[in-house]
């Protein structure tokens, strides 16, 4: 029998180290795991890298909690509404350090980690001043002559990945778009998936082209409904948009946020907790079904 | 998708929003694929799409592949009705390597400050000594460097116009001229620049006015920019002209797809 | 309206200039398009470059059939029975000439031309003579000071890829294991997608996380059943095991393969003739159905 | 996948290939990612799955990624019964990602030629002045290089052995001692070669004799070598052992999955 990897959030949450690199948001405004974040900020795990291409306000929640040193990020803010201003305080008071990127480098750095290598070249950036970052080395390619930028691979120590089933070994199925997910799920050193549902792993195989993300890669497997709100999940819940511009309005200060991380983070035990106190039905009304698939033999 | 045009296109009775995503669908040509991001371009691919651009695509960052609207209005790129029914649900790697192959006709681009060359910076800016931060790139410097033409649409606000941008966050055409090529940037750069008064073109990698909305003065227009803006006149020695005003079609579009204002209203 | 971009066999390979490099094979021992392949020998397209991992025997079928003068490859012959006797044969005659690869060198190839990029770096093939050979370049990684293998982009002008289902569009699903399929189809110019079935729009549509082949690279789709025969296809028909078997007997010597050719690929005039002549019921039998997945809003 | 042990390993009874699967499977440990390709170590895989090694995982260059024997004979790698009920079925970069990050325990190589250092040749040799072409490496030479650690298979002929392979396609220890390490070549190289007649294990990255399997003499299989060939007793000071013999469950299992003896008749 495989390992059973299923846990509770607070376990899987306790053995990601102070000062770790953690990616998240991979697949950009869809599935970010809020529910594994907010934990994090629970815990106080503290001194965090975090990645990703964009994060919606999951990376200006962390920041906010204070359990964030780094954001290594194309962008950080609250898609909806603009700025996430926890982020923009703590750049702006020196108290966060930036690597900046693109969504594309970012992808490349995560798969260059996935690939076993040290950079992977791309001809984006070029001309811009993201390309004169420290991280980056502008070169000639050797076969062309062209100028051509490096972009050295970022290897996570976890990344968190919110999906609609997994087993309990880890095999697990995600559809909608999927961003940088799976470069980052082989990138990181460990994986922690966080699941709508925790299926039979017979479900899992009986569409093994949807299954990217396998046990070898997975860590810990937490069942976590809803644990992605307010963002998306394909054929799930839709987009809580009232409740990212609620975010907003609360947070344009530090008091703010305070008031709000106490009552949606602090003042809540767990996301079933959590979810009893968001009163708007987000559910999927109008399903469309896949065409059926068969394989065999 | 049906349109309500009743062929009358009268004079206001647009928020210029509305007249920004009419001007910027124009943009899109029949057969482009797009990389539009979100809000206004994102509705504006949509109008395109559904009147003059039918076989047009749209592609987004995050993975999603469309040829059509979404049938519920969208305050991101994930937003389940973008997902819904699209042609393609898939990866970063697997769209932004189209652009990176230089697939991508047209990208759409926004910018907090816009310079004389187009070079857009929504990473940092300074308000007086204050330096403030902002969210930075997302995807905009790959859309910026690689597709084979970019579309800008900016608030038209006098601060926003800058003889050099702070930091080069999504590089227009550089330093002007051929400086693309010679920076081995691979796309062809911004061929427009729509705000909420005008829309500018770029002739030798450097702004022009081209149109300015209904209403707008020319003169008024180029005053808000702290350079000796060239006009059309300079360029091809017509006139600025008049941005055609959005059509019912249009308008009626807009309203469907972004039926409370949410992105459009001023 | 997309553009409706079913055509005849035919027709689509009309379109192929000679001296044209293709891609097939993609998926390995799976899928392979032979229908396509025959098809190009029949209208003897030749000087062509042929480009793929693996190809099972198709490869050394369109050697036998002259229209091969370069092999860019990791592995050409016979899977279930060691040797592709016309690759033997043209190499050792001095026919063909053969671009040394590993598999994972060829998918990096096609993944530089799909990312836009000249090269991309493995840490594979070193130590190995493969490294040596001329297209490649071993240099020192700028990061970490490694040695490191800089594999240049191979962007084919056509690239053969067979699915299951695919839309008059030219979007495509296709499922089972897909080795360099999608590398493939972004590395190349032009794409020729042939399928098992044509759907309608609505079905792929239906699950656009299944979809990774999209209409804007692809030029022509033709309804091709059986037409990876005798390779397998995914939830369609099982390899055709002793044909492979048969095709090696038939072909130690060059009459052998003129004989065996003038049977299956110059004596038939097309698919459905061909498929009459396999007398085996090669259907999958046993048919296991994907779970459910759904999207909606 | 019900054994039909009986407890009595009898001496004979299996072929030298079914020794062989035998004696690949043992070298699969609990737990393992293993890179088994096709024919006798894709048995092998099966065969330790089945047995010691239930947690083992296998995966296929093609993209094919399984925890259990397929429910079919298997002529290759994408045989529909290797798919159906895959856990996995994806593609190459995947699964040879797997491996360049250094994820893989262990990886099965065959070759026409091995040398003293465990350098594979599979792409062309000589007989004669004949220049004869092979079929290449496939995935060989990534399995060679980046595994953690590689099992060679190969037909006991004495032709296959020699001083230095002809043209490495697959690197084993190079030159011996830390030429891997010299080399930058990322993973640990062949720990053991399994041949119809004897097991060999490598010691400061040179070949050397560890078992003979029943009925076969220690000197006799030296002799088959062109060089010297270390042994055993070299090594630990242990003489050479015999092969265990395959278990009536390891060849119950072999003959369920190939049952017409496809790759496993002599």
């Amino acid at each position: 029998m495989p390992a059973d990897k299923t846990t509770s959030m607070a376990e899987a949450i306790s053995r990601i180290d102070p000062g770790s690199t953690v990616a998240a948001g991979l697949a950009l405004e869809h599935a970010i795991p809020f529910a594994a974040g907010h934990e994090l900020a629970r815990q106080g795990i503290g001194d965090l890298t975090l990645v990703g291409p964009i994060s919606d306000v999951l990376f200006d929640q962390l920041v906010g909690a204070g359990v964030a040193s780094r954001v290594r990020a194309a962008w950080a803010g609250n898609v909806s509404a603009g700025s996430g201003y926890n982020f923009r305080r703590a750049v702006e008071g020196g108290d966060l350090s930036v690597e900046n990127h693109s969504n594309f480098s970012v992808a490349l750095a995560l798969q260059a980690a996935a690939l076993g290598v040290p950079y992977l070249p791309t001809r984006s950036l070029l001309g811009s001043d993201i390309a004169e970052e420290p991280q980056f080395r502008v070169t000639e390619d050797p076969f062309e002559g062209q100028r051509i930028v490096q972009v050295p691979a970022i290897a996570p120590d976890w990344a968190f990945v919110h999906v609609q089933r997994a087993a309990p070994t880890g095999d697990a199925h995600l559809w909608g778009n999927t961003g940088v997910t799976y470069q980052a799920v082989r990138a990181a050193e460990h994986v922690l998936v966080t699941t709508e549902e925790v299926v039979d792993l017979d479900v899992i195989k009986s569409d093994p082209s949807r299954t990217r993300i396998t046990r070898e890669q997975v860590d810990a497997v937490v069942e976590a409904p809803f644990g992605a709100h307010p963002s998306p999940v394909a054929g799930r819940y839709n987009r809580d948009n009232e409740y990212f511009l609620a975010y907003a309005d609360a947070t344009r200060d530090a008091d703010g946020f305070d008031a709000w991380a106490d009552e949606w983070v602090y003042g809540v035990n767990g996301r079933e907790e959590y979810r009893e106190k968001v009163e708007r039905d987000l559910s999927v009304q109008e399903p469309t079904t896949a065409a059926e698939v068969t394989y065999g033999k | 998708m049906a349109s309500e045009a009743d062929g009358t296109g009268g004079a206001g009775g647009y928020t210029a929003r509305e007249m920004m995503v009419s001007a910027a669908a124009r943009e899109i040509e029949d057969g482009d694929t797009a990389f539009v991001g979100m809000r206004l371009p994102l509705i504006a691919f949509q109008v395109a799409v559904s009147t003059h651009a039918p076989n047009a695509m749209s592609v987004f960052e995050s993975g999603v592949v469309r040829d059509d609207p979404a049938d519920g209005f969208l305050h991101t790129m994930c937003d389940l009705p973008n997902l819904d029914r699209a042609v393609s649900t898939t990866g970063m790697l697997d769209v932004m390597g189209r652009l990176a192959r230089g697939d991508i006709d047209v990208g759409f681009l926004g910018g907090a400050e816009i310079d004389r060359y187009g070079n857009l910076n929504t990473t940092r800016v300074h308000a007086g000594d204050r330096e403030i931060r902002l969210p930075g790139s997302g995807g905009a410097c790959d859309i910026a460097c690689m597709s084979d033409r970019t579309v800008i649409l900016m608030a038209h606000e006098p601060r926003r116009f800058v003889e050099r941008v702070e930091y080069v966050t999504s590089p227009g055409h550089g330093e002007g001229g051929d400086w693309r090529e010679e920076q081995s940037v691979p796309g062809g750069g911004p061929s427009a620049l729509v705000t909420s008064k005008a829309t500018f073109g770029f002739d030798d990698g450097e702004l022009y006015l081209r149109t300015v909305h209904p209403g707008e003065d020319a003169d008024a227009v180029a005053a808000d920019f702290p350079w000796d803006l060239r006009t059309r006149e300079d360029v091809t020695g017509d006139p600025v002209g008049e941005t055609a005003e959005p059509t019912d079609e249009a308008l009626s579009l807009v309203r469907e797809f972004d039926p409370d204002g949410f992105w459009t209203d001023d």
